[in-house]
């Protein structure tokens, strides 16, 4: 059930240039989370929309948000120290659901990596095979790369500028690569979605994306997220405002019916 | 001074009781169960449904949303499943809200706003009605009703003439003369107007050279544009005698002050909710303190208090730089 | 892609040559000497000068200003010594400036503003004339010339009869229709249009009860009206042929590409030079930086570049919410 | 010369709830501040006017503000922790003017404090004699007053709710004082500093107050921050408009003909 926790900073690490790590003490919110859910951070100063951030960590009574600074409100919680308090909603959305898949290859790319710590360690946890698929713009932004493969994830890296891994996108790598997963977990920028999802139709497997997009209410409240989804979805949101275009794509909300979608169901 | 009885909170719009005198704004709040996990709707005073049309719209392309410097820009398109979906799908749940809920109605003709109020209002978990004129008339090219007094009264009249319910008409601020239209609403049978709805903006993608919303053009909502709402309140106020509800970047109980003294008497706050959904109820609580420790009996009291009219025979006069 | 020859920032407005397409509002910069300290004005492309009325005025009562969600209220109320004094005194120093020195003309007639704007316009000094019609017009009840097309065409006509030097109509955004405005002035004789001039508004001190300017209104300006000031250049630009400048809190360099981009020929920085008075010059050099990145060999290449018009045929559609 | 100075911070110290003391380096500025000079502090996230503070402590390269948490630009100000950088334009204004005096009362309300203090020590060197009427709402916001009375001054202290000191206004205590100062300089909220001319004009003794108003520019460009002054006052700016009201009062800038006023010559 989703509320608004008050918390208090426990630790603040600087990953990279203008990348945070940001943990604070949630008990109760750590209890509830599900792998792929976000919360909303509310600004301290006010004057702006919470800010939608995945979930990284929920163990031990502590919970944590990885972020870049990209504009006033991440800049604004990267200045938060230790002992500071702060208020979320969360945890918010629906997370990725696994299946009987067996051999899961998750797809990072940037700030996506925030999204995909806890069902990477849900797979590990339940004896799946997980490979992490990761990319950025250069080895500096990798960030965490050692950490998931210390929660026993093989990690296989792509850069940009090819300063670490493979030298290009990080989709390359996945359509080449020697085993097929029976499943695709992706969070990134959304070229890298549509690329996933391109690889995932070719190889035939399922692929679930967590998408991106400008929120105000993250509640689903204000419609300010939608993105065009196959009416035939389970998740689309069984009304007809959403296809008056005639189409077979109706307008579902990022933050309230997502933010993880099947890639083959979506109309964008 | 220390009061025996709790200052009262309570405020009538037309024919609609309201216990606390602040309602969440029209497309920012969903039907109120969206936010029901964040707050208690037992103490906000109702909800302004986002606005519902005729036919079921899409709604607009994203991006339909754009932070600005205190601000938002929204150009949701009015996404909606249209009235009779609406009606046999939506309303029924309503009755569950522990506040009260008034319907918004918009569309792109008089007869499209006098069809959708009539059957919204025949409905009794609507206690009200909301009629959003910031909507182009397809009738005569796209002019938007709440910019011309005369599309205005139109509307205005065709609504009241469907419904005994309150009639909230609800202002946009892109015009020349606010005061004028406002008097046009009221003269055409409108109990109470809303000032103000967002104000036209747009914001452009310096990387891509594209304009950010998929739009072109949004409202744009917040603290920033709340200067200018209480403007509108405050000339409103001095142009008609029916109530007013005030709305435009109200974060806090300051800012709520500020819209009670300039003449409003009720609140709407919207973008807030994206801000921290224990605004409204924290808003409720300190308006409350705040008439306690002044010793006023009832929010009543204070609304235009602030309303002294203007330093100059000529409004405009003096704020030219 | 990088280039052989700097970008260049060069840009003319009517016969005005300015070395860089950044101007400093008027009544924010003085004549530029209270600035010299803190910058360098051979950076900028020139000043425009406080506005100046025929007789003194002593402006109006304080407070004068009120900070606002990332904004400023202002209600100077034209504080000047009248054009009499003002050439006799003022107006010489001004040759010492290393920029353009653009004469600002505020009436309350549209006779006012051809006698000011003649005597100053014959000034060597002044290189060019800003007419500020955000004015209320005392022959006509106080009606602000800029938000009526006719008495915005007559002031426009008589000033332009005065001078040949180039004209800048500085027009209001308190308007229903800022484009049909822009025509009229365009039309009346105008070599270019300032977009825009403050957006009213006004704030209550919660505590006392009483308006926060001593004048009661005043004009909001800073980056919380960007959105709206984006939009209003993007309109015009579609209107009108005559080059604009741009302003409407304007503070980095991303801040000023949207107005370019929009359509604006030049911008002019204002109320940013209170939070930091090196903003223009930074701007100037960033300009140029991301002209060089992108391979644009002048910043005339990039105006209206993201002006694609409206999504809908109903210009208004789609943003009410 | 004034000039805008990127300082770095040398120490933030929280003096009582809401009272901050921000010391940084600049020596460049320190050399030329003069008693009763303000600065203007630029916000480090913008979208915001600069925001006018005095100068309070100017020695040995280091220079200080004494603020107190009113709203958004001082509550960001108070953010501020060693090794920060902001801007400052500085220094500013005309500072207090001490003449032949020989004994001096410097009349403080609460943030005004933060101006005095410079005027004090020059005042000592010279070798006056320095008396401090220090008035605050309770004992806990007479921040600072021990700091003047190691510094040679004879503190006299007067709170609202009578927790320290005289229970009532300073300015009581000025009025009533044994020995008649020859100057008074007063720094503090208007009624305080009206009530200071008042004093003055039954004492007979000139005094100089620093006023305060909202500014907007802080440096004579944007004429937001006048006060109405004897138009033959040496500080008038010397031109009609001014006057056109026809009164003997003209409108003067605090932050350019100011911020110190002879009290006499005030028309408010
Ligand atoms: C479900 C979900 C989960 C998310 N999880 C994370 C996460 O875990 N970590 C994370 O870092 N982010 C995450 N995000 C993204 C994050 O919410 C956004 O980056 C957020 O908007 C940052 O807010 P901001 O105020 O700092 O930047 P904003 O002010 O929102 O600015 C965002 C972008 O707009 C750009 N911009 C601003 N003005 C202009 C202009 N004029 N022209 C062009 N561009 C401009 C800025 O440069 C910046 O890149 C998530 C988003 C969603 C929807
Ligand atoms: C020459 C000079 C020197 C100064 N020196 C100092 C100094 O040394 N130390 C110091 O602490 N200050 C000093 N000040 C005062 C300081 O500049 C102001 O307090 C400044 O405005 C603080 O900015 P802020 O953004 O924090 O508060 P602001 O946003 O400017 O708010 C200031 C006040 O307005 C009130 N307010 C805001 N909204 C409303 C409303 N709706 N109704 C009623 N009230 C409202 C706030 O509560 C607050 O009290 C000086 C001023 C001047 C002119
Ligand atoms: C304090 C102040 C005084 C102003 N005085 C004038 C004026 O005399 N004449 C005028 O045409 N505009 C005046 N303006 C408007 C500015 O020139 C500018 O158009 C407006 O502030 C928007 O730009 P900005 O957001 O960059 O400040 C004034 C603005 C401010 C803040
Ligand atoms: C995302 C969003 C959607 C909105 N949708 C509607 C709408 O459907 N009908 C309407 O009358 N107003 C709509 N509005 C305007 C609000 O109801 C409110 O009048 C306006 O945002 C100003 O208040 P605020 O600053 O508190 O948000 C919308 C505003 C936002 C931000
Ligand atoms: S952000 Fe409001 S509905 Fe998704
Ligand atoms: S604050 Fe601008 S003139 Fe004083």
């Amino acid at each position: 059930m989703p509320a608004v926790h008050d918390v208090a900073v426990s630790d603040a690490t600087q990953l990279a240039p203008g990348v945070f790590l940001l943990g604070f003490h949630a008990p109760a919110l750590v209890d509830v989370t599900r792998p792929g859910q976000f919360l909303m951070a509310i600004p301290p100063g006010g004057e702006r929309c919470a800010t939608a951030l995945g979930i990284y960590e929920a163990q031990s009574q502590r919970a944590s948000v990885l972020f870049f600074v990209c504009g006033p409100r991440t800049r604004e919680l990267a200045q938060l120290r230790v002992g500071d308090r702060f208020a979320v909603s969360a945890p918010l959305g629906n997370g990725f659901t696994f299946g009987t898949a067996s051999d899961v290859a998750i797809v990072a790319g940037g700030v996506g990596i925030a999204s995909v710590l806890l069902p990477a360690q849900a797979l590990v946890r339940m004896g799946k095979r997980v490979r992490l698929f990761y990319g950025a713009r250069t080895a500096q932004l990798l960030v965490e790369k050692d950490r998931f493969a210390q929660e026993g994830c093989e990690v296989i890296c792509a850069t940009d500028d090819g300063s670490f891994g493979h030298h290009g996108f990080v989709t390359e790598v996945l359509a080449n690569a020697q085993r097929k997963p029976d499943l695709i977990l992706a969070c990134g920028p959304s070229p890298m979605l549509r690329a996933t999802a391109a690889v995932a139709r070719q190889l035939g497997v399922p692929a679930q994306l967590s998408l991106e997009e400008t929120f105000a209410c993250g509640v689903g409240g204000c419609w300010g997220c939608v993105v065009p989804l196959d009416r035939n979805s389970a998740q689309a949101p069984g009304f007809p405002g959403a296809d008056a275009g005639g189409s077979d794509a109706v307008h579902a909300r990022i933050c309230k019916e997502g933010p993880v979608f099947w890639a083959h169901e979506l109309r964008w | 001074m220390v009061m025996q009885r709790r200052p009262d909170l309570t405020i009538r719009i037309g024919k609609l009781d309201l216990p606390y005198p602040t309602l969440m704004a029209s497309g920012c709040y969903g039907s109120g169960e969206e936010f029901e996990p964040f707050t208690d709707l037992a103490q906000i005073g109702g909800v302004v449904l986002k606005s519902v049309t005729r036919a079921p719209r899409l709604g607009n392309q994203t991006p339909r949303l754009v932070q600005t410097p205190a601000g938002l820009l929204n150009a949701i398109g009015l996404q909606n499943p249209g009235i009779d979906w609406y009606l046999e799908h939506d309303v029924k749940k309503f009755a569950k809200r522990p506040c009260k809920i008034i319907g918004s109605v918009a569309g792109f003709s008089v007869d499209d706003y006098a069809y959708v109020a009539e059957r919204l209002a025949a409905r009794d978990e609507i206690h009200a009605l909301e009629v959003n004129i910031s909507c182009p008339n397809v009738a005569s090219e796209g002019e938007t009703f709440a910019c011309n007094p005369q599309l205005t009264a139109r509307v205005v009249r065709a609504v009241r003439a469907t419904t005994d319910k309150t009639l909230i008409v609800k202002l946009s601020p892109n015009v020349t003369d606010i005061a004028s239209i406002a008097r046009e609403a009221q003269d055409a049978g409108a109990d109470a107007l809303a000032v103000i709805n967002t104000v036209r903006g747009m914001a452009i993608d310096v990387q891509t050279w594209k304009p950010r919303l998929g739009n072109v053009t949004g409202g744009l909502s917040g603290p920033a544009i709340r200067p200018i709402a209480v403007l509108a309140v405050y000339e409103v106020a001095r142009a008609v005698t029916i109530p007013i509800v005030g709305q435009g970047g109200i974060e806090t109980t300051t800012d709520a002050l500020e819209f009670f003294l300039a003449g409003a008497s009720a609140v709407c706050i919207g973008t807030a909710n994206f801000t921290d959904p224990r605004i409204p109820v924290r808003i409720a609580q300190e308006l409350r303190e705040y008439l306690e420790q002044r010793g006023v009996a009832s929010i009543r009291e204070i609304v235009g208090k602030a309303n002294v009219g203007f330093a100059s025979p000529f409004q405009y006069e003096g704020d030219e730089g």
